[in-house]
């Protein structure tokens, strides 16, 4: 039950971060909030449910280099950006719309 | 040898599910590998022939005589299925990635083209796999790498709007693959583990119906997200206006023909469970809240692009059509697989045409006020581009018309006749900004003369060539006449649900 | 002979021919197409003489075939139309004739003498027709031919609207006659004039009424009774002999015979028959006051055409249907024969006022002679046409409705007084022309010499004509014949002596009652109410729901249903305002919109 | 294998006159005129193969189609043929790009010759749509100052109203478990016939066009070139009337009975308000293509009576429509091309200076407005006559509309015949020879029928009969 709590509330603080923060790179760190919370629910219900823990295992580190690597896309990204155009904020990022 | 001797001698290949997947991912090694050595244009042609290679292998596959029902290959955490009924589908999804790179990628950045043209090949295995998943996490998995691979496509314009838009993209995706990552590990956590869709509908069964709901409905968002329905769909204008042309094809036709597919195979699994009797009305209204946004939305926009995102969100809720009514069975999964593999073949074209455009017409600004005149300068093309998107807009003689037809027929045989009634106004409405695009190239005259054909200098794009446009307007018109002389059934053998 | 009585449709086809044939030969070749176009009338006076010989067989076709349903293309020569076909037939040819003089310098000639031939075709179907479709086929082909040769002289202005107005009335009843058609036959099944006729009596006295009425709309449209009068003297803008042949002889007199034809069903319907009466009465007193005042010599003409309509029509109200067809056949003589006439004046005076002629006997003593005879004739003096067929019909009204009958005298004398009132003041008297007038050449003499000859004799032929009819032939009443002979006296007298000399006394009458003879100038103002409230009124009602129904309710509506997409757009694509954050909750939001509505379908 | 060349024969031709427009401007016009004659003597010869078959009905299939001549298509197949031919000489001055123009004039006969030959749903819906594209690049191609609006205008409009009509082929063909066009063996819930009849009958009525669903028709006439215009009011319109009569009504036969009454008041309605609109026209133009709502209006009519009779004055009234129409198009289109305006304030006096377009164009409006002996009495009269038997005197309505449609013919005669002639056009040339011929024969087609009406309806009679039996009525 703790553990479920726990796994809510990092997960809100996460997408409260990905919500209201303009600094691409909080955004970042707040969807690895979410993932790192997720994934911790999913071992927590898994063990919970009394699944194979190697299998669940396994499914736990797949998450995580998923994660990892969207961490490495995401960061990439905001390389990019900082650099050709020198913008950090998502609010100077509005100007495609319509 | 007759034709069946041959499919039967050659079944043991066709039978390798993995074989097109790992094609294409050796030929974008290889295509990379070129780029290091030889010219970047030496890199898009092996990744092409790749695709090509690939998209034939898995054609031939779906032509293979009734076999068993898809094979299935043991992987480390359950099973894929491939060949047979998927097979049709990732031909074409391997096929529109072929299209898409085979112009060249002449309108993306110079140097990043090779390296383009093996993401689209990597994704495009992707795209198999997530059509083909019969497992949730090899599902999440190759919708992940899909999503990678889409958000470095964005990007690879190398555009301070395309990085805009990748960043947005991006933000968005990771907010659902958060909701796939809670939706996974609900059901699989609570599940004991069990993520194989053999077991799927017997472990959600026995699960609380409030935690299988919430899990199946967090996964059937982040498909949505990929689907690009409303209210999922904020990314699709962004990235087909600033992706490369090329880049947009492979988006809006392989990646979402494979997405609808994986769509459709998670959500006919979903639907056996009690829990879910009224998950069909939730996608039913975002299939109609799609049409109408996106029909609307899109006839506002002066980017052709632009507009094309717009018009994909409409057509997403054409598959989601077929897809709230696939669990009807048989005939309803190959219309949705129909639907998707028309949409794709359309799309790409239409696309590939841009990009053609945009590598011929430097001064274009990719509005659909700039294509004034270019039927005059490039007749091929404007054509190919006219019959995409007729074929998009579901006029018959194109292969759209087939794909919008049995979609629409399900779902009239669903009972969702009010959908159906949606779905074609929304078509209707639809060449009011399709049709845009056709008058403005063939019945305007260009804005000013002076700039046309100016020397460009500096950083010239590469010169498309237009075959791929042909090719893909000739695909939409022969599958489009063919059933006409050989019957109905033709539609359905390639994407029969067996 | 007999190769005319076996063939009735030779009356139809020898005419239709000639005029493909002179039109498709073109203006080079007038010279003598022109004499070809006489070969339709004589033929059809052939057939109908052959009619009168009872020798002509009867001849039908399948025209429209549904089913069991089936309306049939026919036509068959009795007595009433094979009177008809020769007074067609003769006054045809007699305009052919005069026309070839009259139109000499003429460029169109080509489409004239088609349009001629043309015209007797159709007046031989309408004729000889055993089916109201038939019959309404060439009754309205009549009309299309009269609005071509109305309209003959495209350059003139006033030519145009006449013609235009020529058709557009008779329209108005013609459409009222096809509403009987459809009423016909919805209650008899047929268009058969005989089958029609034969179930007559068993007809409603409703359902007769109705449908003899709306026949009767055709037959008044044509025939120029009143309040459709109004486009009898305007056709006079067309060629004379047009005139003659059209407006005086033949198209205007169908309808007299479309009510002879129907008799029957007439006869099962007193109040249908009441109202052809009176407003036969009516129209012949009407008009002959209007004919009285004016003083275009056509006008007078065209006036006293539609009064002596009147007559028929009230000698047809009032039963006496062969008295009709008797007088109008020597009408037909005497106004083909005062028509032409005042053409050959018009073409030696160069001028239709009557004010500007004068003294026209000595510069045209054949013309005037004609004239004469005619306007005797139109009169009533024995022993001329006039004379006979007058008095059967006003014995014939006074017997049935002695009222109307005493109207029907008060018109004959205006009658008399208006013939000779032209004729002092146009060919006696002093030239008040500028130019002297010449006589016309004999292409127009030999007919006007002819029709007199007619207008003279046949009177003594009422007989033989009702005869052919089957109807009993009734002498003369000597009551009536002295009563209509006085009345004729009197208005004669009148008449010269009013107009004797330089007009003086009539323009002091004309001081005198100004604004009377205002009024009956202009038609007692029927023309400008009609123009007023039903024409003028038609064109802006028109343009205002043209402009506001159309353009801005209608395809406003389609436009606006475009440009509210459009706006739909605009809004819907608001929502992409490109903030990160906003698109980022959408998907959030977007799982809870979907988690909400399945659950809450799911209750 | 006649009825398929119909379809296919136009379709080679389309791409050679297409080929040949590479190669300067007299090829692909030949190619046209051949192609189109060619066309004409299929249709003729279908015709005699299906006079000759036992039963009248001449049938050919694939397994993807199923193609059909009776009685209610051959008139329309014939007309077709003629006009295409017609369509092709007026286009014949053509400068610009008449390879393409000639293309896509015969891919529009093709269509068309789809949809009338379609013994499926399925390919009649194909052929329907299909007719939209060429004619969508006719007139956006080669139309007029406001052709880019019309183009889409006219393609959006006529597009909603048949995807309805596909949704109500789904419907039917869901029901019935078969594409073929018949009298469905498996009878259609009588509770979704009246919708359902609207549903499909709604795509037809936009074609028609019938009152209140018509704007489209003006803005596309006006746009289009000449030989649009002719093939639009020529054969297209009468799309609507055939679907109706073939598709619609034989699958909702209890719905149409419901909305009989609806059908004939807007037919009615058609006839008053199109000839009140085209009074009103000061668009020479416009003025004609009003006339085609009013014309088209005794087509409904006709069909609203479900009765053969009725029937029988639609088909009249079709192909009477079909030829006066693309006459007076015709005419107008070349009047156009010698004076560049539409004005009819600007005109008058004509038929002094150029006789033989003053002529024909007299004739035309005589024929339009239903003169007896010319072919649009016969339809009118039946229209009437049955509609007198179904609606009663609500019909003195029609009579109205029937004089009304003397006024504006009659005056459109008055404004521009007759009249003095202006000074602009004191040098005018007359129709030119090759436009004469093609009006000449359409006379002579209006005449023919005009005077013997019965060539037509014993083409329908056996396919009419067979229909409203299938109705339950009587004739």
């Amino acid at each position: 039950m703790t553990v479920l709590v726990l796994c809510a509330v990092v997960f809100g603080i996460g997408m409260y971060t990905v919500l209201t923060r303009r600094e691409i790179v909080a955004i970042l760190a707040g969807v690895e909030l979410m993932l790192g919370s997720a994934n911790v629910l999913f071992i927590a219900l898994a063990s919970f449910s009394g699944a194979d823990a190697g299998v669940a295992g396994a499914i736990g580190l797949v998450i995580l280099v998923i994660a990892a690597a969207e961490a490495a896309v995401g960061l990439s990204l905001v390389v990019t950006i900082s650099r050709r155009s020198k913008r950090s904020s998502i609010d100077e990022l509005t100007e495609v719309n319509g | 040898m007759s034709f069946d001797q041959i499919m039967e001698f050659l079944r043991p290949v066709l039978s390798i599910g993995w074989l097109p997947a790992a094609i294409a991912c050796a030929a974008a090694v290889a295509g990379l590998v070129a780029d290091m050595f030889a010219a970047e244009k030496t890199g898009v042609a092996i990744v092409s022939a790749g695709l090509a290679a690939a998209a034939l292998l898995s054609f031939a596959t779906a032509l293979l005589p009734m076999g068993p029902a898809g094979t299935l290959i043991a992987t480390t955490f359950g099973v894929v299925l491939t060949g047979g009924t998927f097979a049709g589908l990732a031909a074409v999804v391997y096929f529109t990635a072929f299209l898409s790179c085979g112009g060249g990628l002449s309108s993306g950045r110079a140097g990043s083209r090779a390296a383009v043209a093996a993401l689209v090949a990597i994704g495009a295995a992707a795209g198999q796999v997530l059509l083909g998943a019969a497992d949730v996490i090899i599902l999440f998995v190759s919708l992940e790498l899909l999503a990678l691979v889409a958000y470095a496509l964005v990007a690879s314009a190398g555009s301070d709007r395309a990085d805009e838009a990748a960043a947005r993209y991006f933000v968005q995706g990771s907010v659902a693959t958060g909701l796939a990552v809670l939706g996974i590990a609900v059901i699989v956590g609570l599940g004991a583990g069990t993520s194989g869709y053999v077991d799927l509908g017997t472990t959600l069964a026995a699960m609380p119906p409030g935690a299988s709901l919430l899990g199946g409905m967090l996964l059937v968002s982040a498909l949505a997200f990929k689907v690009g329905a409303f209210p999922f769909h904020s990314w699709v204008p962004d990235a087909y206006e600033t992706a490369p042309a090329g880049a947009a094809a492979f988006l809006s036709a392989s990646a979402k023909a494979a997405a609808i597919g994986g769509f459709t195979l998670l959500f006919v699994r979903l639907m056996t469970v009690q829990a879910f009797a009224s998950a069909g009305l939730a996608v039913s209204i975002i299939a109609a809240a799609s049409i109408i946004f996106g029909n609307l939305a899109a006839l506002r926009q002066t980017s052709v692009g632009r507009m094309l995102g717009y018009s994909a969100i409409a057509q997403a809720g054409y598959a989601l059509v077929g897809v709230c009514v696939s669990p009807l069975g048989g005939d309803s999964v190959s219309a949705v697989f129909l639907f998707a593999a028309t949409y794709a073949v359309g799309a790409a074209t239409a696309f590939v045409v841009l990009e053609y455009f945009a590598s011929r017409e430097p001064q274009w600004d990719g509005s659909i006020a700039g294509v004034a005149g270019f039927a005059t300068r490039h007749p091929a093309a404007s054509v190919a581009l006219t019959i995409a998107l007729l074929s998009m807009t579901g006029i018959p003689l194109t292969v759209g018309f087939w794909g919008k037809f049995f979609v629409f027929y399900g779902a009239a045989q669903g009972g969702l006749l009010w959908l159906v009634i949606i779905g074609l106004v929304g078509s209707a409405i639809s060449f009011g900004y399709y049709g845009r695009v056709v008058r403005s190239m063939f019945f305007d005259a260009p804005s000013s003369r002076d700039e046309v054909g100016a020397p460009q200098v500096g950083d010239a794009p590469a010169r498309g060539s237009v075959w791929p446009s042909v090719l893909g307007a000739a695909v939409v018109i022969i599958t489009g006449v063919a059933p006409l002389i050989w019957g109905l059934s033709l539609v359905y053998a390639l994407f029969a649900f067996r | 002979m007999s190769a005319f009585g076996s063939n009735p449709w030779l009356a139809v086809a020898v005419p239709f021919i000639v005029a493909v044939v002179i039109a498709a030969l073109g203006r080079r070749a007038t010279a003598v197409t022109q004499w070809v176009a006489v070969l339709g009338p004589i033929t059809a006076s052939l057939v109908g003489l052959a009619g009168l010989q009872g020798s002509v067989a009867s001849s039908s076709v399948p025209w429209l075939t549904q089913g069991s349903a089936s309306i049939d293309a026919g036509v068959a020569v009795d007595g009433l139309s094979a009177i008809m076909l020769v007074v067609v037939g003769v006054v045809a040819t007699m305009v052919v004739v005069f026309s070839v003089g009259y139109l000499e310098h003429d460029g169109a000639k080509a489409r004239y003498f088609s349009l001629l031939a043309l015209f007797t075709a159709a007046m031989s179907l309408l004729v000889m027709s055993t089916n109201l479709v038939t019959l309404f086929i060439g009754w309205e082909l009549v009309g299309a031919c009269s609005y071509l040769l109305i309209g003959f002289w495209y350059h003139k202005p006033s030519a145009a609207s006449a013609a235009m107005k020529a058709f557009l009335t008779t329209r108005v009843g013609d459409v009222g006659m096809l509403l009987g058609l459809a009423l016909l036959w919805k209650t008899t099944g047929s268009l058969d004039i005989a089958t029609i006729t034969g179930a007559a009596p068993g007809l409603t006295a409703a359902t007769a009424t109705a449908a003899a009425l709306l026949l009767f709309m055709g037959a008044a449209g044509k025939s120029a009774q009143f309040p459709l009068h109004i486009w009898l003297p305007d056709a006079m803008e067309g060629p004379t002999p047009v005139s003659a042949l059209i407006h005086a002889a033949t198209m205007v007199a169908a309808g007299v015979f479309l009510i002879a034809r129907m008799w029957p069903l007439f006869e099962v319907s007193e109040a249908a028959r009441a109202v052809v009466l009176w407003v036969g009465t009516f129209t012949a007193l009407f008009a002959a006051t209007i004919a009285c005042v004016q003083s275009d010599i056509k006008k007078v003409l065209a006036y006293s055409t539609i009064s002596q309509l009147g007559f028929m029509f009230a000698a047809l109200g009032a039963g006496a249907w062969g008295a009709a067809m008797f007088h109008l056949v020597t009408h037909a003589a005497f106004k083909a024969l005062l028509f032409l006439g005042s053409g050959s004046v018009i073409h030696g005076t160069g001028t239709q006022d009557i004010r500007e002629m004068g003294g026209l006997a000595r510069q045209m003593p054949v013309t005037t002679l004609t004239w004469v005879v005619g306007a005797t004739a139109l009169a009533g003096i024995p022993p001329l046409a006039g004379f006979f067929s007058k008095d059967a019909v006003l014995a014939g009204v006074l017997h049935a409705v002695p009222a109307a009958g005493a109207v029907l005298l008060g018109a004959s004398l205006l009658t008399a007084f208006y013939a000779f009132r032209v004729t002092r003041v146009a060919f006696f008297g002093q030239s008040r022309a500028e130019t002297a007038a010449h006589e016309s050449p004999l292409s127009m003499t030999a007919p006007l010499v002819v029709l007199a000859a007619l207008a003279a004799v046949l009177g003594f032929f009422g007989g033989s004509i009702t005869h052919a009819l089957g109807l009993e032939a009734e002498g003369l009443e000597a009551a009536v014949a002295g009563a209509s002979v006085l009345a004729a006296v009197i208005g004669i007298v009148v008449g010269i002596v009013l107009y004797a000399g330089d007009l003086e006394r009539a323009e002091v009458l004309k001081g005198r009652f100004q604004r009377v003879h205002r009024l009956a100038f202009g038609g007692w103002g029927v023309d400008a109410l009609v123009q007023r409230t039903i024409v003028a009124p038609a064109g802006a009602i028109a343009g205002w729901v043209y402009r506001v129904l159309d353009r801005t309710v209608i395809d406003g509506g389609v436009e606006g249903i475009g440009a509210g997409a459009q706006f739909a757009g605009k809004i819907a694509s608001r929502l992409q305002s490109g903030e990160t954050d906003v698109y980022a909750s959408l998907v959030a939001v977007g799982f809870i919109v979907v988690m909400g509505i399945v659950l809450w379908a799911g209750r | 294998m006649t009825l398929f060349a119909l379809i296919i024969v136009p379709l080679a031709g389309a791409l050679v006159a297409w080929i040949a427009g590479r190669r300067g401007h007299v090829k692909p016009r030949l190619v046209g005129l051949l192609t189109a004659l060619a066309e004409g003597v299929l249709a003729a010869t279908a015709l005699a193969q299906m006079l000759a078959s036992s039963d009248q009905v001449l049938l050919a299939s694939t397994r993807g189609m199923q193609l059909v001549l009776d009685g209610l298509s051959a008139p329309l197949v014939l007309l077709t043929g003629l006009i295409g031919v017609v369509a092709v000489i007026a286009s014949w001055r053509i400068a610009d790009r008449p390879g393409v123009h000639h293309a896509l004039l015969l891919a529009l006969e093709a269509a068309v010759m789809t949809v009338f030959l379609a013994g499926d749903l399925i390919l009649f819906y194909v052929g329907w749509e299909a007719v939209l594209i060429p004619m969508f690049f006719l007139i956006g191609g080669w139309g007029h100052e406001n052709r880019r609006h019309a183009a889409l205008k006219f393609f959006l409009y006529t597009f909603v109203g048949s995807v309805l009509m596909l949704a109500g082929i789904i419907v039917a063909v869901m029901t019935v478990k078969s594409t073929l066009i018949g009298a469905p063996s498996i009878p259609i819930d009588p509770a979704t016939q009246p919708w359902l009849f609207w549903l499909i009958g709604i795509g037809m009525l936009v074609k028609v066009p019938v009152f209140p669903l018509h704007t489209w028709l003006p803005d596309a006439h006006v746009e289009a070139p000449t030989a649009g215009s002719i093939m639009l009011a020529g054969v297209l319109l009468k799309m609507g009337g055939y679907g109706l009569m073939r598709v619609a009504i034989p699958y909702a036969p209890d719905g149409f009975a419901a909305a009989a009454p609806v059908l004939g008041a807007l037919g009615m309605a058609g006839i008053i308000y199109g000839a009140l609109m085209a009074f009103a026209q000061t668009d020479l133009k416009r003025l004609v293509a009003y006339s085609s709502v009013a014309h088209m209006g005794f087509v409904v009519l006709g069909i609203a009576t479900g009765t053969s009779l009725g029937y029988a004055a639609a088909m009249l009234a079709m192909v009477s429509h079909g030829l006066v129409s693309a006459l007076l198009f015709l005419l107008v289109g070349s009047l156009y091309e010698r004076t560049h305006t539409r004005e009819i304030a600007r005109f008058g006096g004509l038929g002094a200076r150029t006789p033989r377009w003053g002529g024909l164009f007299v004739f035309a409006a005589l024929a339009s407005l239903g003169l007896p002996g010319l072919s649009g009495f016969p339809g009118e009269l039946l229209a009437v006559i049955a509609g007198f038997g179904a609606f009663g005197w609500w019909i003195s309505l029609v009579a109205i509309g029937a004089l009304l449609g003397a006024v504006y013919n009659l005056s459109a005669v008055r404004r521009v015949v007759h009249g003095g002639l202006a000074e602009e056009w004191s040098a005018l040339s007359d129709i030119s020879r090759g436009d004469t011929i093609a009006a000449a024969v359409l006379c002579g087609g209006i005449v023919v029928i005009g005077v013997a009406p019965d060539l037509i309806l014993r083409l329908t009679d056996p396919a009419v009969t067979l229909l409203v039996r299938a109705l339950g009525g009587g004739s």
